[in-house]
């Protein structure tokens, strides 16, 4: 049996799920608890699971991120919430400098069974400092995971294999995704981390995304559909450790390639997955490469600014064509 | 102060509460994005600070930025066209509700991260300083940015250096849902800059004349060259965080009572009492006022949108 | 105390002192590379902190972490082969001087970003705190990290949820060449703890016994349930920040003055008089750890070298 | 007249000639003023400048950074110096949601003339926090200039470009570079941001690296010349913003490049670079592009192991003997 929720009920459903099911698992950051969670996502949990694994905290992200980590390494499975990746950079130095080296440089000793979640996105009017999407900066780092899903059926899956993880993870929601839906099943299952996957079959073309640009690439491809183009669309879903082989094997049937990200172009998703196609599967490249991504500027308030510096399904179709 | 000042400052205070009512009406219409943090409760706070500074002390603030954009002497037309995105708007519709500026009014800005711009404003400082010039410059934000690292950096630096930043809290008892006491260590939040060894006072923010003569003694503190001051302000929001908050974290007879103590209701018997203003000067003032905020809507909603090469303007200097 | 205990805790001070005389060595003679920062004079600091603890109770501190790991337990052995980055450290040589841990052992390592772990360490106390376990968690920093704000996010948490945590700066006067006065607000560290509302307390850290009451108090405090606790322990480094500091901050005289007061001396003279132990008992211990230091020294250099597939272990748990 | 210099000198020469041409540029940081800079970098400026000029910070990086952006505004020029680059993440925030983004979200109205400079690099048993070279999270923020020099006399003109600049820059020394010797004319120049340059020329292959890579790409290609293979080198010099035309005026020329960079592979320099070659010169392509990177892992104490980690001359001469 499967039932069609949204994203963030999906979310919701796979934090409950791990609260219900490990003692330990608990959940912390601004505005979680008495508020239900500025998204939602944790409305209900502080009535039903209580202040002591529903906690409200100060506004403090290294805190939140450092407090995580405390809890973790001393056998908890915390999850901070960091109200939106943007503040991310408020406790960067916890997330890569702490959170993902601990284990490594202590020589095993410890773990971190830390999941940081974040929902990051543009689009929605927030201006410079709280729109970005910037998980190419974190997929940087060795010792993290960094995982980032488009659909409710992943989102659920992968978050409880964040939450079962003894590695940190970094859990990378997209804001104007939450009301998104998709089937998802009822009972128990979960999605392996750093594993690709091709979301819908096509032979012209591979797309390669991840995140709220899924769906958009899925309008893409249905409107290409209707002009005969068949576009095979490879869902990341994992960041770090990034898994290519389904970009790979897609490739080698496509010969062309338009990697979608939401973020910046330079030194951002599409920019390593491109290299990576090339290194891989060179003698079956066709066509240069495309990337569709965010225009480089910090995002402004104004709606049409800002909506003209957001990737759309009518630049992968433009991509996809040139690439054709 | 002259009969006219006060009048400025009951202006003032009856122009941020209109034009954020007007505000959160299009907010409804969908006509602002984004977030939109109203400032309606606190007005006194912005109004009564202002009011003591000299035209060279610099003023930055957080996200809730009308009641400082508008108190600056930004015209209430361009603070609405920045509401609704327009080019015309004070930052040309790329800012929005969070990022209000006026660098000619002394005004660096609305910031949306919360207590980031606490180290920036002891740098502003730092500039005065070093070049000798006797601007003071006045640092407001909220309680619960009084939590976060920021802080701590921002004011420990103004000491050590005795920089000429007047730091205000604007204690109106929450961070979003979260009251102080579940946020912060000590919930008196002066007590903070004891840790600092910095001068503090506690002021009642609803009253305008309270807040102004804090403001003008913490002012000629530092001005005097003894370094940072630091006013605690206590005030109360009477919206919403911002626009679409449930707010589960309070009960509206909270709000009421302090609603009773409205800052611009006791302003007004304060010019009765005191004899600076009839009622009917006042009501005049408030049709006034209405006649801004309706064409300051009509400028904003007439004006156009930015051109699409906008979007790259401004990245960088060169 | 016993007698015995009486010993350990000379025998501990002494082999903290000459296993780091010996790493200086090794140091330059370029066997250990990387930062090498010496707790020469400060022994009596974790010494009595670590004296005062129960097994229960987490220790974690700074790079500067020689002390703890040799007070904790950790063999010499494993101490000088993890400086040497040998495949015998206690951490596998991937480590070294600042990046010393034994979980075992509930110590959690020496950290090496200023002041980030005290947020980590309000983390473990929750930990504690939620499994309802009554371990105190011991987190020590030094002064410079005070200033950062880790410090005040991990402090407040920690009252704000009334964590067992035991927050104790080492107050060696400097942060590398940086004095007191040039980077803090305040003087006297614990008037910070004010800020938060936080017991605080401050102790001659030349003094083991000294440093060890006031641990055992703060500890039964916290063991009470009453939240947070802050010592600032008075102490003074005899060497540079780390090897090759020019030193240009610090006139010799006054290192010459703290060393008049050192901390194996005092415990000597105290053992002395109060007739625990005699001069002979006590320099047979000194020979003692002679003889561990060149051992340890020997294991370390005959340790083998980290396999290089080690480079690729531990990056992830699974 | 020109002179052999260490990089330290030319470093040093920049801010001190800047100091006595400008009043308004001062530097602020830890220990840069009694200590004389953790590198000596500044030895001697506290003397001369004193203490108005050379400022000692608390360990405070948001403040050092925040500090810097706040004095900027108002019109001083601030060199704002983080003693590594590894605790740049402490002033993330700072770096790239205010300095970037102050004068775009305000319209124009404001300018941030601050340069952040941070030393970076491995190679020297720091251990896993203090080794990094994760220049490219930086460099993928607009509103941020990033300029990372690999010889003495590009270090010294580009630092002098970086503190006229009216933009914020971020300026990447390396640590092991400090000592290295290059001619440095003895009166004034400078070097503008955001231009690549050929420092060796060669015919056979392209080489593109930046900072010390450069260092190891030249005695590589040295190397690799004795053996009849002609490298070009082009240096990058600045990360952003990024100039690709001599990189694929090389290329066209060469049709085979190798990517060198100190940090990890994965969404690093070298990704973006190889995308852009590919997309600006796809025809000229000969052979898969090679990128040479850090090994995945935080860096480890043991210098065996860390060196092993390293990017070395000979990973350079494979990868170029493998595009050939
Ligand atoms: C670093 C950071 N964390 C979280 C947020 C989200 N946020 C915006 S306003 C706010 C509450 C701030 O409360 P306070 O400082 O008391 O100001 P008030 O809104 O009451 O004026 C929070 C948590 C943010 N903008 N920045
Ligand atoms: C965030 C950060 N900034 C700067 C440094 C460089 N640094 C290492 S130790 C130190 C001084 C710390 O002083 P203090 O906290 O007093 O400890 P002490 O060395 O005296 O034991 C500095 C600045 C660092 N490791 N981390
Ligand atoms: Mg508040
Ligand atoms: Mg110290």
């Amino acid at each position: 049996m499967s039932k069609q929720i949204t994203m963030r009920e999906a979310i919701s459903q796979a934090i409950w799920e791990e609260m219900e099911r490990d003692e330990k698992v608990f959940i912390m950051g601004e505005e979680v608890g008495v508020w239900g969670g500025t998204y939602a996502v944790t409305k209900g949990f502080y009535d039903h699971f209580g202040p002591k694994r529903v906690r409200d905290t100060p506004i403090a992200e290294a805190a939140i991120v450092g407090g995580g980590i405390g809890a973790a390494m001393v056998g908890l499975r915390p999850i901070a919430e960091l109200m939106t990746i943007n503040f991310a950079f408020v406790a960067m130095n916890h997330i890569v400098n702490e959170a993902a080296k601990m284990r490594y440089m202590f020589g095993g000793q410890m773990s971190v069974p830390l999941v940081i979640r974040a929902v990051g996105g543009g689009g929605r009017q927030l201006g410079a400092t709280h729109s970005q999407t910037p998980d190419a900066i974190f997929a940087h780092f060795p010792g993290l995971k960094v995982v980032a899903p488009g659909t409710p059926y992943d989102a659920k899956g992968l978050l409880k294999s964040a939450i079962r993880s003894d590695d940190p993870v970094m859990f990378i929601e997209h804001a104007t995704l939450y009301q998104t839906r998709g089937e998802v099943p009822e009972g128990e299952y979960t999605v392996p981390i750093g594993k690709s996957k091709i979301q819908r079959p096509g032979r012209d073309v591979t797309i390669v995304t991840y995140s709220k640009m899924l769906d958009v690439s899925m309008k893409a491809a249905e409107q290409l559909a209707k002009e005969g183009i068949e576009a095979e669309i490879v869902d990341l879903r994992t960041l770090r450790p990034l898994d290519m082989e389904p970009v790979l094997e897609s490739f080698r049937r496509t010969n062309r390639a338009v990697i979608v990200e939401e973020g910046w172009r330079s030194y951002g998703i599409g920019s390593e997955i491109s290299a990576r196609i090339y290194e891989g599967a060179f003698d079956y490249v066709d066509a240069p490469i495309k990337r569709v991504a965010q225009t480089e500027v910090p995002l402004p308030y104004n709606r049409a600014l800002e909506q003209s510096a957001l990737p759309h399904a009518e630049d992968i179709i433009q991509a996809v064509k040139e690439v054709l | 102060m002259e009969k006219q000042d006060h009048l400025d400052l009951y202006h003032q205070m009856v122009l941020i509460r209109r034009v954020e009512e007007r505000a959160a009406e299009l907010y409804q219409q969908g006509k602002i994005g984004g977030f939109l943090h109203l400032y309606i409760g606190q007005e006194a706070v912005s109004t009564g600070l202002i009011a003591a500074r000299q035209p060279q002390d610099r003023v930055i603030t957080a996200y809730r930025d009308h009641g400082v954009a508008l108190n600056v002497g930004i015209p209430a037309d361009l603070v609405m066209a920045e509401l609704l995105g327009k080019a015309t708007g004070i930052s040309k519709g790329r800012g929005g509700s969070m990022h209000m500026a006026d660098v000619e009014k002394n005004f660096w800005g609305g910031h949306a991260i919360v207590g980031a711009h606490l180290p920036i404003a002891a740098g502003m400082a730092l500039g005065d300083q070093y070049s000798e010039n006797d601007g003071v410059t006045i640092c407001m934000f909220g309680d619960g940015a009084t939590n976060i690292g920021f802080f701590h950096e921002g004011v420990n630096l103004s000491k050590v250096w005795d920089l000429p930043v007047l730091w205000v809290c604007e204690n109106n008892q929450y961070g979003m849902g979260t009251t102080i006491e579940r946020a912060s260590a000590v919930s008196e939040i002066r007590q903070k800059a004891e840790g600092y060894g910095i001068p503090n006072e506690r002021v009642d923010g609803m009253d305008v004349m309270a807040v102004r003569a804090a403001t003008l003694k913490a002012l000629e503190y530092i001005r005097s060259g003894k370094g940072p001051y630091f006013l605690e302000i206590m005030t109360y929001r009477y919206r919403g965080h911002s626009m679409g908050d449930p707010e589960r974290y309070r009960e509206s007879g909270e709000v009421k009572k302090w609603q009773e103590n409205d800052p611009i209701g006791i302003y007004r018997v304060y010019l009765g009492k005191e004899k600076i203003a009839k009622e009917n000067q006042l009501d005049a003032i408030d049709e006034r006022v209405d006649e801004e905020v309706q064409a300051a809507v009509q400028f904003a909603e007439s004006s156009p949108e930015p051109e699409l090469e906008e979007l790259f303007a401004d990245v960088y200097a060169k």
